[in-house]
């Protein structure tokens, strides 16, 4: 079997099972949808993973491959091909393992779902277009596949259609994530123009070219190209990794079900907008104020989110705040041109958040679909394994030494501190901020749930108990790479030069090289052990603290500082008020401009006045001259006369 | 000295008097067919003078057929008033106006 | 084979087909609607026949028919199709199957309503094929009449307003480009399209050619602000009405443009792109709000193919503004392209988004997106359906909406940044009203008794929306194909454009 | 006068003595058996046809006779035919409706008959004489068909008001003949072009006479600002009348027009261009315009006709062949679509009440699917749509005016079309979109049915075919 | 000043006058009347002309039959006269100045066109005949149209009695026919009655 027949196989496995599944849904029947579609992403995920084993391990080189032309005009070829390098494969890898564990615990979680078959059919799709966008050569088949994604995302966040928030939260995610495709395609759109090709290494090599152009956009001032385009694709970034102020959507889709959660709106899809920056960093390097712009927008968004996070209440929401915040983290790193950092960042994510939203979930199976915090707590005793893997995940989202979560976050941190571009500085406040703030809300989270007295009601309490095994597999499966990838990766990954034949990062720019290396000079395990000393670690110390102090020792306090401090509660309970900025204002104004421009514009000024209105107008003429009909035989002849007199007048002495 | 302009001003009198006859006349369709003659005695009064002054017979010629078609005319309008008169006891232009619009 | 008049006969037999539907609709209504069929898909099948033997590298006329029709006039019944008229061609003969299909329940005179349409599509297939210009204003304007019928026999309750605005309104904007040709003709002694092409002439008559033909088109397409007929005929046409409106006859403008006033009045065209181009840029934007606002899925869908066919005047006429803005043509033809596969695109998915309303009317009788919610609850594989097109038709990579507006956008960014973001607001607009009907209709909690008792889709419909699917998803995963058909005419017409003709 | 001049008036002299033999059988035929006067009277138009066609054959150059009183042309001859032709449509029509209506009397068709010859020897005329005594001929036997039904008070109103609006009219039209007799001192249209062309007349006069003369022309026409008897006329006479006067006439008029604008005085061509301008410009204007507001479809079509005029003046407006034939080619084609919707409202009217609403005609489509389909072909024919005959009409008129260098008089005549449109399209509306009041089929003998199936698939095959007959007119004038 | 000039400012005097006097009074009789005095004059001034033979068929076509049809109409209608004038005061205004428009037009071309200098040629000599001159293009170059007006003439018969000839059924009329082919059956019937007597 040839690579690229495999490669082909890769995607195409899920897109049958997807196909399969969802058409063929009475004839499969649910297990036939289960097992299908599990195998088609195992297959998937079989051959990611050595595929990722030929180019770590073997050498593979990058494959850059057509695989058939999709249309030609005027001279441009747009093709649907595959770029296989390290960056490919490792984000090949994490998708199909992450899909795979979802997929595994769907089982368990939709049990009794009437759309079981449906969902299966939705997350092997899903599989497929997350895999089409990450093994893209080309930049229409990532817009294919961000789009694509996008789709399946609002598929599987509408699932319980039936459910008004979950069809009002899948209207808003697609919205919102197109707003930033708008700026995605116009990015694209001005690299077809100005580079002249679609394709990664061409238009890769024809940065330098015109590195130098300006573009005017508004009047005469002059606008670097290249800051453009990064900026104009960042907004596509911006919109699917949730950014400030694009992030709207992705609480919201919490609505959706739980493995969606964890599969789409924590794990993957929302990281397409970091691989994609990390994918063209030959192109955002080129822009160092486009860098600080993703710089400061990553950092707002660390900060910012994760605040929100503490006044959360719903298990899943704290969990996607926190995805937010995360996502903030990795922005910031790629602001920094720390881009490879990101991608390690966004793999060990992956596992960790992706194991949270399944915790999460089971709990929430566990309560028979009841999701407040505050109608938990103790729950350890019932579901201990639920519990110990929560327990990883959020030590590894903390970032706590050895947990994968700590080489990545303590690496962006780093990261940021050397960085020298503009808003480096407020970054750098940001993150370290955020790391109180991310323990505090986990640990809050923690507690609430697992620990402390039970608020549970009796009912509830008598069923609580630990979930089967296809759920707990998957967590546990999950728990291990939370552990441990990160101390296993980070060396060969980030210092191995593991992804240097993807991410291309200038001299100037690469703390990552230049400064990070050599803090890492006594390897991963020393580096893990300094990671106890630094004021990080302290930091995190200080959030796990606090939220140990009010949680588990002092219950009444959360109430205290809600009531002392209500302005600021209400602020972040109120999400900042982006949600009223997204809803009243703009899809107001939206909505206020349809009807302005329907009943004004249309139906009045254009029907009414233009078209009914000569319409009238010649009826009312036509009535008019109707009385010159008067009947009236003199009239007739007067009129016959005065005919003759004007035609006199004008053709003969008039000439 | 006489010249072909009295002539022929006095045509286009005569049919200038028919003209306004036609139109002010509201009351009897008779005077109307009456106008009509007039106006055909201008026609004629041009054709007779022309054909004297350019010593061109066939201008006279014209007004024997004028004054042949005109006889028919009247008779015919003379016939289209009886009916008229007949359907409506009435023959005053002003009462004719039901067709209008 | 080959040697058939092939053009001829896809244009007659529907016509013969009719008058023999009508003949057999007094005495045997049974057999009305398999012989439709029959007619629809014989023409069908000769339709793959031009494609089958269709040079797809030349920009030439192939198929080419000529015989003398009124000859002190030297106008001549001449008919031949390139890369621009053929997979019209094969679009129109393909609806006029499903529209067979589609209105196969319909009770009230059957033979007159297939009669109808069987005309309708022959005469537009004649329209498409003509390269005579007076011949094409005759099927052009002929049109008019059985669509005419069509809306005002069979369409809503106030079909009659409806259909004479769209009657009036059409025939307002041809009559100008009537006085265009006949003024072509006294200008250059012939009515042959290709010796209008060639003809050359002043500025200031272009520009009123130009402006002619614009008017004309522009109505057809429709572009705003003339584009208020078609909300109104959309709503109360019947299915197939719709269906083929939106199709194809909306097509007959942006082809007309294409095959006259750019080629004819290039350098007016160059004068005036700012014209088209804004009211393009408007119709994308300004239509796209006034959709968002529809409570009638029929007017909404309407304007959302006013909206998008904007894109396809937009990318006729960027190839001037690329020109002038960037001193070379790359991109032109990019457009030029995009508009084409958008009409065909837009002819796929506007078809079944109105089969998709006909589904739903043949069974509730409403047309009110409020008289419906959680559709999906009844009818899971129509909502399935439902969900493809109308993501489609926010412009879904992967379907064929994605393909022609993506090209336009492209290629508005070698004109200017402005016209792409411009263009490219339709994708949260288009996504916005298309959505957001997806909601309110299909989503939800089964929101009345009509649509719990809602049947989900029978055989017929199935067969129908499945052939739609398949080209809308065909389409949008491998267009080359079609692409390929038209780049050397597409190339032909843009090179021929940028020729000055004011000599 | 010699047997060869006898000859080529062989139509004209054949038509009067049948139209006498008609005229005396008649007085012998018993009620009951009326329909042979029909019947002889359509043979004599046969027949006529016949002799014409034989002449239309015959090598084409004109040819003069008695003493330059007559021409024989091409154009003449085919517009002749075309007379006798719509004259047999006319007849076939009519009678269903004389039978119905107790007017079925010989002087129907001697009347009928006499204004046919009027209008051939309008047609045929080369002299100012021969042009009157024609359009005498022919106005005179109008004035009493329109009141032929005598206890009709509309007919005799609307004959009395034709008869005073038309004799005035017939005062303008001699009044100018007798300026242009005295400006050129001539009457034969030959000599008068000969004289022109080579300067003689005053200018000034020649205008006026012109003035009067083109008066007298739109008359004819029922041109605006002299249509105002072309609805009360067309409403009030019965409708076989009505549809006999929207019919021959009109090509008398277009006969009428050419031999004294062109064959006359096409040195003035710059001067009664303009005039023709105007009244073209104003007939379509005001005849689609006010067509709108009409409930009583004979007025409609009374408007309608107007309209139409303004666009066979558009022809004439170049003086040009190409133009002289489209003007032509229009009238022909107009009578014929006049006819056959005139032909229509008879077959609706029942005895006692003619169908003159417009409401009379709803939901025909469902009373009569095929006579239907003929009145939709023949409206939509009037509106210019193609690929109906009408607009072959229209855009050779469009293109006349257009060659002309009217461009804005030629937006007028579409905009106006459009306009137009839409009183036609209401026809169609009733006929198919709305509910008929009153459900019973509609019936008529097979001859009127076949003659209206003929008359309304002309629409199609005409358009469809349009070659033949516009190439007849473009000969004509070659 | 030449006799013949007086004699033309007296007949178009009273031509003018009687024209005037034929739109202006109220009763139609008088009217009639007025037409025929200006008939009269016309035919004066045409002798003038010397067009003889046309003056006198104007005096005997128009004097003699048109007038007189149009008398006996107006007596057979029995015309109420006294409301004729009403309103004409009212629309005068417009007409005379539509009129005097008209006028004006005429004369501004009639009398600096040429005409005005255009005199009379020189009468014919007395064996000069007018009416035979006129005899003889009627019958010969003007033969076609001699026909044409006697067609023309018919029509106006037909058209007349057409309109005007009523059979009505309730008068009562004898039928010479009949009484001529009448058989001696016919003439006497014989009724059979029933005898008074029977009755009782």
């Amino acid at each position: 079997m040839s690579i690229e027949t495999v490669l082909l196989l890769i995607p195409l496995l899920p897109l049958v099972g997807s196909a399969v599944a969802g058409l063929l849904r009475h004839q499969v029947g649910r297990a036939g949808a289960h097992w299908i579609t599990i195998l088609a992403v195992a297959g998937s995920a079989a051959l990611s993973a050595w595929v990722a084993w030929q180019v770590f391990f073997n050498g593979l080189p990058t494959l850059d491959y057509s695989v058939y032309t999709w249309a030609v005009t005027d001279g441009i070829t747009f093709e649907v091909g595959f770029l296989v390098d390290s960056l490919t494969a490792l984000m090949m890898t994490v998708v199909t393992f992450v899909s795979l564990m979802v997929h595994i615990y769907t089982i368990g979680y939709m049990h009794d779902d009437p759309g079981y078959q449906r969902f299966f059919a939705y997350i092997n799709l899903f599989t497929f277009a997350m895999l089409m966008l990450v093994m893209a050569n080309n930049f229409m088949q990532l817009f294919f596949g961000w789009e694509a994604v996008g789709l399946v995302s609002y598929l599987l966040i509408g699932f319980w259609f039936k459910k008004d928030t979950a069809v009002r939260a899948n209207l808003k995610a697609f919205l919102v994530n197109r707003v930033g495709d708008f700026g995605f395609l116009l990015g694209i759109a001005a690299i077809l123009v100005y580079m002249g090709s679609l394709n990664y290494a061409e238009v890769f090599a024809a940065v330098p070219a015109v590195e130098g152009t300006t573009i005017a956009l508004f009047g005469d001032t002059q606008w670097s190209l290249m800051t453009v385009i990064c900026i104009c694709l960042f907004i596509g970034a911006m919109g699917k990794s949730a950014q400030v102020p694009l992030h709207v959507w992705l609480p919201d889709s919490m609505e959706g079900p739980t493995p969606i959660s964890a599969l789409i709106h924590a794990a993957t899809m929302v990281t397409a907008g970091i691989f994609m920056v990390a994918r063209l960093s030959p192109i955002f390097e080129t822009s160092d104020v486009a860098l600080s712009f993703i710089l400061v927008i990553g950092a707002v968004t660390a900060l910012f989110m994760g605040l929100i996070g503490i006044v959360q209440n719903d298990i899943k929401r704290v969990v996607a705040y926190s995805t937010l915040s995360q996502l903030g983290y990795m922005t910031v790193a790629l602001g920094a041109s720390a881009y490879s950092v990101a991608i390690f960042h966004l793999m060990t994510h992956a596992f960790f958040k992706a194991l949270l939203f399944l915790g999460a979930g089971s709990v929430i199976i566990a309560l028979h679909h009841k999701q407040d915090m505050r109608e938990m707590g103790g729950l350890a005793k019932y579901m201990p394994i639920t519990a110990a893997t929560a327990w990883i995940g959020s030590l590894a989202l903390i970032g706590f030494p050895f947990f994968s979560g700590f080489f990545s976050k303590d690496l962006i941190i780093e990261a940021v501190h050397y960085a020298e571009r503009p808003g480096a500085g407020f970054a750098y406040f940001a993150v370290m901020a955020g790391v109180v703030i991310t323990a505090l809300y986990t640990f809050r989270m923690l507690y609430l749930t697992f620990h402390g007295p039970t608020r549970m009601d009796e009912e509830t309490r008598s069923h609580a108990h630990e979930t089967p095994a296809v759920v707990t597999v998957p967590l546990i499966l999950l728990a291990i790479p939370s552990l441990a990838i990160g101390y296993f990766t980070v060396e060969p990954l980030l210092f191995g030069g593991a992804l240097s034949d993807s991410i291309v990062v200038r001299e100037v720019n690469d703390v990552v090289s230049n400064k990070l290396a050599a803090k890492f000079d006594h390897g991963a395990f020393a580096f893990a052990l300094h990671g106890f000393m630094t004021p990080v670690f302290w930091l995190a110390m200080l959030g796990v603290g606090i939220s140990t102090y009010i949680y588990l020792f002092n219950p009444g306090l959360a109430d205290t500082i809600k009531r002392r401090l209500y302005l600021a509660w209400t602020i972040l309970d109120r999400k900042y008020g982006f949600d009223e900025l997204w809803q009243k204002v703009l899809a107001g104004a939206g909505l206020g401009i349809a009807s302005g421009l329907s009943k004004g514009g249309d139906r009045t000024v254009i029907d009414g006045w233009l078209v009914n209105g000569s319409a009238r107008l010649v009826g009312r003429v036509s009535g008019a001259m109707r009385q010159l009909q008067s009947g009236f035989l003199f009239h007739y002849a007067f009129v016959m006369v005065v005919a003759l007199v004007a035609l006199v007048a004008s053709f003969v002495l008039l000439r | 000295m006489l010249t072909l302009a009295h002539f022929i001003t006095l045509g286009a009198l005569l049919f200038c008097i028919a003209l306004a006859g036609i139109f002010l006349n509201r009351k009897n369709v008779l005077i109307l067919l009456m106008c009509i003659e007039l106006m055909l005695l201008s026609v004629n009064m041009n054709f007779i003078a022309f054909s004297r002054f350019l010593d061109v017979l066939d201008g006279q010629v014209f007004v024997f057929f004028i004054l042949t078609v005109a006889a028919a005319e009247a008779a015919i309008g003379l016939a289209l008033l009886v009916v008229l008169f007949r359907n409506r006891r009435s023959i005053s232009v002003e009462d004719i106006s039901d067709l209008r619009g | 084979m080959l040697d058939w008049p092939l053009l001829s006969l896809l244009t007659w037999i529907p016509i013969a087909g009719a008058v023999a539907v009508i003949a057999l609709g007094q005495r045997s209504p049974d057999l009305v609607r398999p012989l439709s069929l029959i007619v629809a898909l014989v023409t069908f099948g000769l339709s793959l026949l031009l494609y089958a033997g269709f040079d797809a590298t030349s920009a030439q006329m192939q198929f080419v028919e000529k015989a003398v029709w009124i000859e002190a006039f030297n106008i001549h019944y001449h008919l031949g199709i390139d890369g621009l008229s053929l997979p019209l061609i094969l679009l129109n003969t393909l609806i006029c199957v499903l529209v067979v299909v589609g209105g196969w329940r319909i009770t009230d005179r059957p033979h007159q309503y297939m009669a109808a349409f069987l005309t309708l599509h022959a005469l537009m297939t004649g329209m498409f094929a003509a390269l005579d210009a007076l011949l094409f204003y005759v099927f052009f304007e002929a049109m008019l009449v059985p669509m005419f019928l069509i809306i005002g026999i069979w369409g809503g309750p106030n079909r009659i307003y409806a259909t004479v605005k769209f009657f009036l309104f059409t025939f307002f904007g041809s009559v100008f480009m009537l006085i265009a040709l006949l003024w072509l003709y006294l200008d250059s002694g012939s009515f042959a399209i290709a010796d209008l092409h060639r003809h050359e002439f002043g500025l200031v008559p272009q520009i009123w050619v130009f402006l002619a033909f614009l008017i004309a088109f522009a109505v057809k397409v429709p572009m705003w602000p003339v584009h208020t007929w078609l909300p109104d005929a959309h709503v109360e046409a019947p299915t197939g009405g719709s269906v083929v409106l939106a199709a194809v006859m909306l097509k007959i403008g942006g082809y007309g443009l294409l095959r006259f006033a750019l080629p004819i009045s290039p350098d007016a065209a160059a004068h005036l792109d700012w014209l088209v181009i804004g009211l393009s840029l408007i119709a994308i934007v300004y239509i796209g709000f006034v959709a968002l606002a529809q409570s009638d899925m029929k007017k909404l869908i309407a304007y959302s193919s006013i909206s998008h066919m904007g894109f396809v005047t937009l990318g006729m006429f960027l190839a001037f503004a690329i020109a002038r803005n960037t001193g070379e043509l790359t991109g032109a033809g990019l457009g030029m392209s995009g508009a084409m596969v958008q009409m065909i695109s837009h002819g796929f998915i506007s078809g079944a988004m109105f089969l998709a309303v006909g589904v739903l009317y043949d069974r509730v009788h409403s047309r009110e997106i409020s008289a419906y919610g959680g559709v999906a609850n009844t009818m899971p594989w129509f909502a399935m359906f439902a969900v493809l097109f109308f993501m489609a038709n926010s412009g879904l990579p992967g379907t064929s909406g994605f393909v022609g507006e993506f090209m336009v956008i492209l290629a508005a960014f070698h004109a200017s940044f402005w016209f792409a973001f411009a263009a490219a607001a339709t994708l949260i607009l288009g996504a916005a009203y298309s959505l957001w009907l997806v909601k309110r209709v299909f989503y939800g909690e089964v929101a009345n008794d009509n649509v719990a008792s809602l049947k989900d889709l029978d055989g017929r419909e199935w067969l129908m929306l499945t052939v739609l699917a398949v080209f809308t998803l065909g389409l949008g995963v491998w267009p080359y194909p079609l692409i390929d058909l038209m780049e050397p005419s597409v190339q032909n017409l843009v090179g021929h454009i940028m020729q000055s003709k004011t000599g | 006068m010699t047997i060869a001049e006898l000859q080529l008036a062989l139509p004209e002299i054949f038509v009067l003595s049948m139209t006498c033999v008609v005229l005396l059988a008649d007085l012998f035929i018993s009620e009951e058996r009326r329909g042979l006067t029909h019947t002889l009277a359509v043979i004599t138009l046969a027949f006529a046809a016949i002799l014409s066609l034989r002449l239309m054959m015959a090598p084409g150059e004109v040819v003069y006779a008695f003493s330059d009183t007559f021409v024989r042309d091409r154009f003449g001859d085919v517009l002749k035919v075309f007379c006798y032709l719509i004259l047999i449509g006319v007849f076939v029509y009519a009678k269903h409706y004389l039978r119905q209506f107790g007017l079925f009397k010989g002087e129907f068709y001697t009347l009928s008959l006499f204004a046919l010859l009027g209008t051939m020897v309008l047609i045929s005329a080369n002299s100012l004489l021969t042009v009157y005594l024609g359009l005498e001929l022919l106005t005179l036997s109008s004035y009493a068909l329109v009141a032929l039904d005598r206890n009709s008070l509309q007919g005799s109103e609307a004959a009395m008001k034709y008869f005073v609006l038309g004799s005035m009219a017939s005062g303008m039209l001699l009044f100018g003949m007798s300026l242009i007799f005295g400006a050129t001192g001539s009457l034969a249209l030959t000599d008068i072009s000969a004289a022109l062309s080579a300067g003689v007349g005053e200018e000034m006069l020649l205008a006026f006479g012109l003035v009067f003369m083109v008066l007298g022309i739109a008359f004819k026409f029922g041109a605006v600002p002299l249509h105002m008897w072309i609805p009360d006329v067309y409403h009030g006479a019965p409708l076989p009348i009505t549809l006999f006067l929207s019919s021959v006439p009109k090509l008398a008029a277009v006969a009428l027009a050419i031999r004294l604008l062109d064959n006359g005085m096409v040195a003035l061509h710059g001067d009664w261009q303009g005039m023709l301008v105007v009244l073209a410009a104003l007939s379509m204007i005001l005849g689609n315009v006010v067509a709108i507001a009409q409930t009583n479809i004979k007025r409609m079509l009374a408007y309608s006709t107007i309209a139409h005029v303004g666009f066979i003046l558009l022809g004439l407006l170049p003086a040009t062949p190409e133009g002289y034939a489209a003007a032509m080619f229009y009238t022909i084609v107009y009578a014929i679509m006049s006819a056959g919707a005139f032909a229509v409202l008879i077959l609706l009217s029942t005895s006692g009440a003619e169908a003159e609403n417009l409401d009379d005609l709803k939901g025909l489509a469902k009373r009569n699917p095929w006579h239907a389909l003929m009145m939709l072909m023949i409206m939509f024919s009037l509106a210019g749509i193609p690929v109906f005959v009408g607009f072959f009409a229209k855009w050779q008129v469009i293109a006349a005016a257009l060659s002309a260098g009217l461009t804005w008089l030629s937006i007028i005549a579409v905009v106006t079309a459009v306009i137009g449109a839409f009183y036609y399209l209401r026809v169609v509306k009733l006929m198919y979109f709305d509910e008929p009041e009153d459900a019973e089929p509609v019936t008529a003998p097979v001859d009127f049915r076949a003659v209206l199936t003929v008359n309304g698939v002309a629409m199609l095959a005409l358009g469809i075919f349009s070659g033949g007959l516009i190439s007849l007119c473009v000969s004509s004038f070659v | 000043m030449p006799i013949i000039e007086i004699l033309f400012y007296l007949f178009s005097g009273v031509l003018v006058l009687s024209a005037l006097s034929v739109i202006t009074v109220g009763n139609p009789i008088h009217a009639a009347l007025f037409l025929i005095l200006s008939f009269f004059s016309a035919a004066c001034i045409w002798m003038l002309l010397q067009a003889e033979f046309l003056a006198i068929t104007l005096v005997l076509v128009y004097v003699g039959a048109v007038m007189v049809l149009f008398l006996f109409v107006v007596m057979m209608l029995d015309v109420h006269v006294a409301s004729v004038r009403e309103g004409f005061a009212r629309y005068l205004p417009a007409g005379v100045l539509v009129a005097l428009a008209m006028a004006v037009q005429l004369f501004l071309v009639i009398w600096t066109r040429g005409m005005e200098t255009m005199p009379m040629p020189a009468g014919e000599g007395d064996e000069y005949s007018h009416t035979s001159m006129i005899g003889e293009l009627l019958y010969s170059e003007y033969l076609y149209a001699f026909e044409i007006a006697a067609v023309v003439l018919l029509v106006a018969i037909i058209a007349a009695i057409a309109l005007t000839h009523r059979r009505r059924p309730e008068t009562k009329h004898q039928d010479p026919a009949r009484q001529v082919r009448v058989k001696r059956d016919e003439r006497l019937r014989v009724v059979k009655m029933k005898s008074e007597g029977e009755e009782a």
